[in-house]
C-alpha cells in the first residue's frame, strides 16, 4: 500500500466526457464518489470500479481510477474475483437498479453472504435507462413505460430489504439531492471492513417519473438521524426500509456494530496456515506417486 | 506371457467393486506395471450397479482396449446392465458368484462362449475366511492375482494400509481371503492361461485421473485463482484444487453459478493473477457471455470443458465429444478463441500447462476440452520431468509502456502489454464494449474493424505451432486417421495394428483443435487418399470445423458416433481393413510406405 | 425526372433530425413511393448528433443505396460524426446551414467536390418564419420538397397531423416554413437537377421496420407467449408485442433476464402456445443453455436476434453480421436448429411466419437472424397478400396415439404428436436428460445414439426447402455472389448494375442459413468459377459454413468485413469488375450468359 | 376443469421406480404430495409439474402428472410460461436449496413479486447431492464438504427470510419427519391463490450432516402452531424466521390474511379489456398503413 498523500476530488476524475443526458442524477453521484475518494485518500491505481452494463455503468469510465465497465448483472462476481486476486486494493462496484436487482439479482445475496471487503453502489433512477424507459424491477406498481403500456401489474423490488433480509453489515440510502450527505455516506461505506451496500436515489431525468426528480426529492426525504434511528438494530432496519417507495429515507440504515472479519482474512489466514505443506510446484506431481 | 491384460468386474453398490478396482490399480503402479482404470456406475446415487476395467500392460496404455481378457460378474443382472462397457467374447475367462447357480455352459451372454467360465463360490469363502461379505472383493483380488500372477506383495501392502487400521482381527481375515483366492485359482487352473509378465522396470509409476491432473497442473502453471461451481464430470477438479491451492497462495471461490465463477476469474485475471475455471456442457454455455467478455476486453483465462453426453443435461455421466462446434463458436460476434484438446491423463499435464501458456501469451480465454473419459479415468503412467515445461506470464508494461499507457495499443504482434490494479500509471478502462487503443469506448467501424482484425492476428502464430499435433505411421501412407481427445489413444493402437498386419496408416492427432492450423493439415493430407476423422459425436463435428479451412481428401470421411458407445482400436481397425480392401479392388498400392 | 433519390440529413440532438425523417418517409408512403429510412445516433441517450439517410424510388427499395444526392448539414462537426454512414460525392447536392459561414467553395469535406453546394439561412428563415428554431426541419423539408418536387401534399397532411394539437397558430407558422423551403428552393435552383418522377401508383404504402414487423408476424403466426428482456437493438419487438399481444389472448412476460425470458417461453410452448423471445447477441449467449433444453425436450420456439456489433457488449447500435457461427454452432452437444435470415424489412414478414411454421412442424427452436439494419430501419413497400400465408401447428396426439402415449415416438419422420398439459391421457415427463421414446431418463448409449438421430432426422425435409433461397440473374453465369440478411439487399442491386455493364453474374440469397442445404448449393455453385460470399462480419462466417459442407468453387471468397461499415452497391460492383477483369485476362469467357 | 373426483394418493404415484438411495427424505416429500394432490383432487393431466436438476428434482418423474425435469436453477421461469400459458393449471415447482437458492436464486424474488399462483417447494438438505457432497448455499458455516475441506466461510442463505423479505404470501416448512403435517401443508399451500412457498428439511441420508437426519429432526422440529404463532404478521414471521438454521419451526410462518389476486387475474383482464381492439389477425398488418 502506498503512503497516504493528499489526493483531491479532481484527481479522481477522468478525461472523458461524460455523455449522460444533462440534468441526469448520475453525474452527482459520480462527483460524490470523486470526493469520497479524496478523503479516503488510496492513490487512483490502488483501486478498481467495477460495474456492469447501463447508463449508471458507464461510471467507471469517468474516474482515474482501474475501471471494468463489464457486462450487464456481473459487475458483482467480477468485483469478488479481484478482490480475492489482491485484497489490498479498495474496490468500488456500481451499476443500476436493473443491473443490480434484475438481470444482476442472483448474485447480490451471495456477495453479501460471503462479506468481501467492497463498495457496491445503486443508482437506482426506477428505470431502464440506457435501453430507453423499459421497466425496471424497482419501478411502482401500475407504472407505465414502453413495455407496460398498460401499467406494470408486479410488486417492485425493495433493495433496502432485499440486502438487510441477506444480511448485509453496512446497508444505506443517499441522493445527490443532498451531495454532502451523500459523498459523506459513500466515504463511510468505502471504510466500512466489509461489503457495504448503498441505494442512491439517481433521477434519470429523460425517462423518470417526475416525483423522483431531484427537486421533488428533496420534498419526500427524510434523514434517518432526524428520526433518531438507531443504525445497530437490523429488525428496526427492515422496518423503515418497508417505507422503500414511498417515503425516501436517507442514512445509514444498518451498520454492523461490531464487524465480523472480511471473507479476505479467512483466506488469507487459511493461506498462512496451510503455506507449510506446500511442495515445490516443480514437484506438485509427486502428489501422484501411489502410496508405498 | 501376457504383456497386456483387460480385466473387467461389475456388481452391485455393496459389493466393493470400485475399492477392488482402485486397490488392484494401485499396486499395480507400484510394482510398475502401466495401467488404466475406468469405472461406471448405474444412475443411483448410492446402491446400484457399478463395475470397472482395468487394463494393465507392461508398456504405456494407451486406451480401455476392446474385449475384456478376465470379466468378474459378482452378479449377472448387474453385470449385463453394462452392456458393450464390458463386453466379453471368445477369449474372455468369465469368473463368476458360484451362487448364481447358472452353469459355465448357459452363461447369460447371448451367442457367446467364452475361452473359460469358473462357477467360484465367492460369497460364501467371503462369509467364512473373511467373516463378512464384504470381503468379496477381496477374494476376487486374491483370485485374479492367482490366475495371473499378478502384483501380490503390492496387493497385500495395500490391504494392510487399507484394513490396518481397522485392527488386527481385520486384516488378517482380509489376508487370509487373498490367500484364499490365490490358492482357489492354483486349485483350478485354466487351461493355456498364461500368467502376466513383470513389468519392465519396478520404478512406481505415478497414478491418478485427468481431474486431478487437471488441477495439479493448473498449480505448477502458476494458477492461483478458480471460480467455478460443481458439475459432472468435472467437479473434482475444483474439490483438487480446494485441497491444495491455498498452499500456494491461491484461491478457490466456489460461486453461486456458472456465470459468477467465470465471472470472477475475469476479476482475478483483470486484477493480475493466472485464473482457471472448469465445467461440462451446461456450464459452458452459461458462461457464453463472459466467455465474449473475456476475448474482448483480452484478459487471460483457462475454462475447462470436461465433456459429458449432450445436449442439454444430456448424459452426465458418460463421456462424448460433441461440444467441439460450441467451444469454437459459442460466442457473438467475432472471436477466435483457442481450444486445446488432452488425450490422456499423462498428456492432460502438458495440455493444461499450454493452455495457461497461450492464455497468457495472448491475453485470451483458452478452452480446454477434456471429456469425462479421461477426467475420470485412472491411469498409470511414467514420470513427468517437469523441467521440461517452460512457463509464460503476460506482457506486462515496462517504464516506456507507460508513458501514458495505451492498454490496447496495435502493436506488430497484435499483443499489447497488460498492467493490472496495484500498478502505478498503468490505470485503464477495461470494457466489454468496442474499444479504440486507450480502451474509450466507440461505435466507429473503422476503429471496430481495427480492433478486430489485432484481437485475431494475435493468434496468427498459432498457425505454426506444429507441436501441438501428433503424427504416427509413415508420412507417406494413402490412409490416413485423425483423432481426438480420449479417442486419440483407440486410433493409435488401431494404427499400430494395422502396421502389424502389413497396411499403411498414418493418425493425426490434433491438440490444438481451433483455430485450425492449415498448413498442418495440408502437409499431413497431401499423401492422403482416404481416411477417418474418428469422432464420439453424433455430427462428427471435427471434421465439419476441418472442412471450414481445409480442402480435405475426398475420400477423408467422418467415423462418428454418439457418446456413452464405447470406440474400441478393434473396430477401427475393421474400418481401416475396408477401406484398404477398397482400395485393392481399385488396385491401388496400400502397403506402399516405409 | 429521377426515379430514385437519396436524401441524408445530419444535425444535433434538439434539431428534429429524426422527425424530419419520418414526416418525409410518412408522406412518401402515402403517396405511393417506395422508400427506406435508417436513423443514426451518437451515444448520448439525448443531446447528441443524429443523423438520417431516406431513400425513395418509384420502384422497390432494396437498400439505402451509395452516395447521397442530397446532403443537408444542420451542423458540420455533426455531419461529419456519421462519416460513411453519410457518404457525399461529386454527384451530391449539397445544402447547409449559411450560419455554419462556411463558404460553399471551402466544405470540409476532404478530397470532395460535391455536384453544388448551397448554404441556406435555414435557422433564421426558422426563426423567422416559425417563430422558434425547432422550425428547422420543416424548413428542410420544404428545400427537399422544392428541390424535388416531392410530395407536397402529403408533407403539408402530415404537419396538420403533427402540429394541429398544438394550436392553429404553431400549426400555420410550420405551414409557412415548409412553404419557405419550397420557395427558397424554387429561388435558387440548381442547374440541371431533375425534379423527382410521380409513384407509379398512387395506393399508399405499408410503412414500418423490421422490429414492429417481427411483431405483427408473430401475431399473425399464432404466438401468443413472449418472453424477454430489454436490450438493443431488439427491444421494439417486445414493445409492440407489449401493446398489441393482449388483444389476441396473449401475453408478454419481461422477465428478470434473458435466461427467465427463454426459460419462460419454454415453459409456456410445453403448456401448448406459440412462442417467441427476442434478444441480441449478448441475451442470446445466456440463451444458450436454455436452448439446448428446447432441442432435446423437442419443444417448438422462435428466439430472434436482432444483431448488433459484436463481440461482448460490442457495439449495441450499430449492425453486424457475425452472430450465425453462434446462432448454428452454440449450443453443446450435438443439437441442430434451423437458423432463418430476413432480407428486409418486408421480407421479415415471411421469414418469422416461416420460423413459427417450421418450428412448430420440426418441434424445434428456430433462430431468426435479423440485425440491426433490417430491424431498425423504415421501409415504405407493397402490401402484403397475407392470405398466401399457411400456418401450421405442432402434430397434437390423436386418440390412437393416446394408448398408450409415447411423447418421443420413433416415427418415420422424427417427429412425434406432442400433448400438452390439460390434455387428458397426455401426461408425460419432458425433460432435458436424455432419454428413452417414453420419456424416462437413460444413460444407454444406443438409446442415445438413436435419439440424437431422430432429432436431426426430422430436419432432413429443410433440405428440400428452394423456396427459402431467392436467385436472381442468369443460372449459367460463371461470377456469383451469395449475401444474406441485410446485405442481400445491396448485392442484388449491385448484381443488377454489374448486369447493366454486360457482366454475367448470379447471386444467391439463402433464407435459411443453417442447416446447410447442400444440394441447392451444389446446383447453384455448378456454374460458378468464381465470386463472392459478401458479408458484414470480420471473419466472413458464412462462407465458412457453406464449406462444412459444400465444396465451394475455389475462386468463390469471402467479402467481409467488420460491421458497423456500411456495404454499398458500388463498391460490390468494383469487386465484381475486378473478377470480371480477372477472367478477361485468363481469357474466359464472362458475358456469355443469356 | 374436470369435475372433481374422488383422486387417491396412489393415482399420482408413476411407475418409475425412485433411485433415491434408501432412506433419502425425499420419499417423504414425494409422498406427502401425492396426499396432498389426492385432497386436491384434480386429475393428473391438469397438472404441471416443474424441477430444475439435482436428487430432489427428480421428483416430477415419479408422478403421474405432466412433468418437466429441466435445466439446473430454471423451474420457476419455466413454471410462470406454464402457467400465464394456461392459467387453469395446477402448477407445481420443486427442486434442492442448490437448484433454487444459488443457481436459481436470482429468479426466486422476481417470481414472488409476480404472484403467480404457483406452489414452490424446496426440498432443503444443506448440501449438492447429486454432484456428490459439495457446499450448498444452506449449509451452514464452518461445514467441511468436498469443496470446503477446510470449512465454509460463508454465511448460509435463508430460504425463509430471504422469501418473507421478497413479499411472499404463503411461507411454510416443513420436513419428513412430521408426514401428516407435511402433506397438509403441502395442500394448503396449493390452495392458496398466489405463490406459496414451502421448505421441507428433507436430509440427504449420504452426504447430509448427521443432526439433519430424520431422528434428530424430530428432536429439535418446533411447531410454530405450538408456539401460538400468529401467521398473518410479516414482521413476526422473519423474526422466526432468523432462527433458521438453529431451530427447526414448522408450519406457516406467513400466510396473507386477505390473499391479493394473483398475477394471472390481471393477465386475464387485461386480455378482455382489450380483445375488443383486435382485428382480424390476416388485417395485422393494416396496422402498419400511413396515418392517411
Ligand atoms: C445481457 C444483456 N442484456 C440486456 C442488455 C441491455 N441493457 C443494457 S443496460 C440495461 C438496463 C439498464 O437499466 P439499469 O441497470 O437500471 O441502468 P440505467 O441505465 O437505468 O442506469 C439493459 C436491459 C445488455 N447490454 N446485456
Ligand atoms: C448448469 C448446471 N450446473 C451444474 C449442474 C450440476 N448439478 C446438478 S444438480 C446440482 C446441485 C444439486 O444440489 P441441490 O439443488 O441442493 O439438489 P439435491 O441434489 O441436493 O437434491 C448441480 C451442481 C448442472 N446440472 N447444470
Ligand atoms: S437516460 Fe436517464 S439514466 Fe440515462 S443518462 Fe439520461 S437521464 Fe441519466
Ligand atoms: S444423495 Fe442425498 S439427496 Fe441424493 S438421493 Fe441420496 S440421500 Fe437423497
Ligand atoms: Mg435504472
Ligand atoms: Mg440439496
Amino acid at each position: 500500500m502506498t503512503t497516504i498523500e493528499a489526493y483531491q476530488a479532481k484527481d479522481y476524475k477522468s478525461d472523458l466526457k461524460p455523455i449522460w443526458c444533462p440534468g441526469c442524477g448520475d453525474f452527482g453521484v459520480v462527483q460524490a464518489i470523486y470526493r469520497a475518494l479524496a478523503n479516503v485518500g488510496r492513490p487512483p491505481h490502488e483501486i478498481a470500479f467495477v460495474s456492469g452494463i447501463g447508463c449508471s455503468s458507464r461510471i467507471p469510465g469517468y474516474t482515474t481510477v482501474y475501471g471494468f465497465n463489464s457486462v450487464h448483472g456481473r459487475a458483482l462476481p467480477i468485483a469478488q474475483g479481484i478482490k480475492l486476486a489482491n485484497p489490498e486494493l479498495l474496490v468500488l462496484v456500481a451499476g443500476g437498479d436493473g443491473d443490480g436487482f434484475s438481470i444482476g439479482g442472483g448474485h447480490v445475496a451471495h456477495a453479501i453472504r460471503r462479506n468481501m471487503d467492497l463498495t457496491y453502489i445503486i443508482m437506482d433512477n426506477q428505470i431502464y435507462g440506457l435501453t430507453k424507459g423499459q421497466l425496471s424491477p424497482t419501478s411502482p406498481r401500475g407504472l407505465k413505460t414502453v413495455t407496460s403500456g398498460y401499467g406494470s401489474m408486479e410488486d417492485p423490488v425493495n433493495p433496502l430489504l432485499y440486502v438487510l433480509g441477506y444480511g448485509g453489515r453496512f446497508v444505506a440510502q443517499g441522493s445527490p439531492a443532498d451531495m454532502a450527505g451523500l459523498a459523506q455516506m459513500i466515504e463511510e461505506a468505502i471504510r466500512f471492513p466489509g461489503f457495504a451496500f448503498v441505494n442512491v436515489q439517481s433521477p434519470c431525468v429523460t425517462y423518470g417519473q417526475p416525483d423522483q426528480q431531484l427537486k421533488f426529492q428533496k420534498q419526500r426525504m427524510v434523514s434517518l438521524d432526524s428520526l433518531g434511528h438507531d443504525a445497530g438494530d437490523r429488525l428496526k432496519a427492515m422496518e423503515m426500509a418497508q417505507a422503500y417507495g414511498d417515503k425516501i429515507y436517507t442514512g445509514v440504515f444498518y451498520r454492523e456494530p461490531t464487524p465480523a472479519p472480511a471473507y479476505e482474512y479467512y483466506v488469507r489466514d487459511r493461506q498462512q496456515v496451510l503455506a507449510g505443506e506446500a511442495v515445490d510446484r516443480s514437484r506438485i506431481l509427486d502428489g501422484f506417486a501411489p502410496p508405498a | 506371457m501376457l504383456t497386456d491384460l483387460s480385466i473387467g468386474m461389475a456388481g452391485s453398490g455393496g459389493d466393493g467393486i470400485v475399492s477392488a478396482g482402485d486397490s488392484l490399480m494401485t499396486a499395480l503402479a507400484i510394482e510398475g506395471y502401466f495401467a488404466m482404470l475406468t469405472k461406471s456406475f448405474g444412475p443411483q446415487i448410492r446402491g446400484g450397479e457399478s463395475s470397472f476395467r482395468l487394463r494393465v500392460a507392461t508398456t504405456p496404455v494407451r486406451c480401455p482396449g476392446g474385449a475384456l481378457d478376465v470379466a468378474v460378474a459378482l452378479n449377472w443382472d448387474d453385470f449385463l446392465k453394462f452392456g458393450a462397457e464390458l463386453p466379453v467374447t471368445d477369449r474372455t475367462v468369465v469368473l463368476y458368484e458360484a451362487a448364481s447357480k447358472v452353469a459355465p455352459d448357459a452363461l447369460p451372454l447371448k451367442g457367446v462362449t467364452p475361452r473359460a467360465a469358473v462357477a467360484v463360490p465367492i460369497e460364501q469363502m467371503a462369509r467364512e475366511i473373511a467373516g463378512t461379505e464384504k470381503g468379496k472383493n477381496t477374494i476376487v483380488l486374491g483370485l485374479v492375482a492367482g490366475y495371473f500372477g499378478l502384483a501380490q506383495a503390492a496387493i497385500l501392502a495395500g490391504l494392510k494400509k487399507r484394513f490396518g487400521k481397522k485392527g488386527e482381527d481385520v486384516l488378517v481375515r482380509n489376508e487370509r481371503a487373498f490367500q484364499a483366492g490365490v490358492e482357489y485359482a492354483q486349485a483350478h487352473p485354466i487351461p493355456s492361461l498364461e500368467p502376466m509378465a513383470p513389468p519392465a522396470a519396478r520404478t512406481p509409476r505415478l497414478l491418478t485421473d485427468g481431474n486431478d491432473m487437471t488441477g495439479a497442473a493448473a498449480i505448477f502453471a502458476g494458477c492461483t485463482f478458480f471460480g467455478g461451481y460443481p458439475i459432472t464430470p468435472s467437479t473434482e477438479i475444483m474439490q483438487y484444487l480446494t485441497r491444495e491451492i491455498w498452499k500456494y497462495g491461491g484461491t478457490v471461490l466456489q460461486c453461486e453459478d456458472e456465470i459468477a465463477g467465470i465471472g470472477a476469474c475475469v476479476g482475478a485475471s483483470f486484477a493480475g493473477k493466472k485464473v482457471m475455471t472448469a465445467t461440462s456442457g451446461p456450464g459452458m454455455s452459461l458462461k457464453t457471455e463472459i466467455l465474449g467478455l473475456a476475448s474482448i476486453a483480452e484478459l487471460p483465462l483457462v475454462a475447462v470443458n470436461v465433456q459429458r453426453g449432450g445436449p442439454s443435461t444430456g448424459i452426465p455421466t458418460k463421456s462424448e465429444q460433441s461440444d467441439l462446434f460450441q467451444a469454437a463458436f459459442s460466442a457473438h460476434g467475432d472471436v477466435v478463441r483457442p481450444v486445446l484438446a488432452p488425450t490422456s491423463v499423462a498428456d492432460t499435464f502438458g495440455t493444461v500447462v499450454e493452455a495457461f501458456n497461450m492464455a497468457e501469451q495472448y491475453q485470451t480465454p483458452v478452452i480446454v476440452l477434456s471429456d469425462q473419459e479421461i477426467g475420470q479415468r485412472k491411469e498409470a503412467f511414467e514420470r513427468i520431468d517437469t523441467s521440461k515445461f517452460q512457463l509464460v506470464d503476460r506482457l506486462r508494461p515496462g517504464d516506456a509502456d507507460l508513458e501514458p499507457y495505451i492498454r490496447f495499443r496495435d502493436t506488430e504482434t497484435g499483443v499489447s502489454p497488460l498492467s493490472h490494479p496495484g500498478m502505478e500509471r498503468g490505470n485503464y478502462l477495461a470494457s466489454g464494449i468496442e474499444h479504440n487503443e486507450h480502451g474509450a469506448p466507440t461505435a466507429n467501424g473503422a476503429v471496430h474493424a481495427r480492433m478486430n482484425e489485432k484481437r485475431l492476428r494475435k493468434l496468427d502464430p498459432l498457425a505454426l505451432r506444429r507441436d501441438l499435433f501428433e503424427t504416427y505411421g509413415p508420412a507417406d501412407a494413402p490412409i490416413a486417421l485423425v483423432a481426438w481427445g480420449s479417442l486419440a489413444g483407440v486410433v493409435v493402437e488401431a494404427r499400430d495394428m494395422a502396421d502389424a498386419e502389413g497396411l499403411a496408416v498414418k493418425v493425426l492427432v490434433p491438440k490444438l483443435l481451433y483455430p485450425v492450423a492449415e498448413e498442418v493439415y495440408r502437409e499431413f493430407f497431401a499423401s492422403v487418399r482416404a481416411g477417418l476423422v474418428v469422432e464420439q459425436s453424433h455430427q462428427g463435428q471435427l471434421y465439419r470445423v476441418l472442412r471450414m479451412f481445409v480442402d480435405v481428401p475426398r475420400g477423408l470421411k467422418p467415423f462418428a458416433r454418439s457418446g456413452s458407445n464405447p470406440f474400441s482400436p478393434d473396430e477401427v481397425l475393421a474400418r481401416v481393413r475396408e477401406i484398404a480392401g477398397q482400395f485393392r479392388a481399385d488396385r491401388e498400392p496400400v502397403g506402399q510406405a516405409g
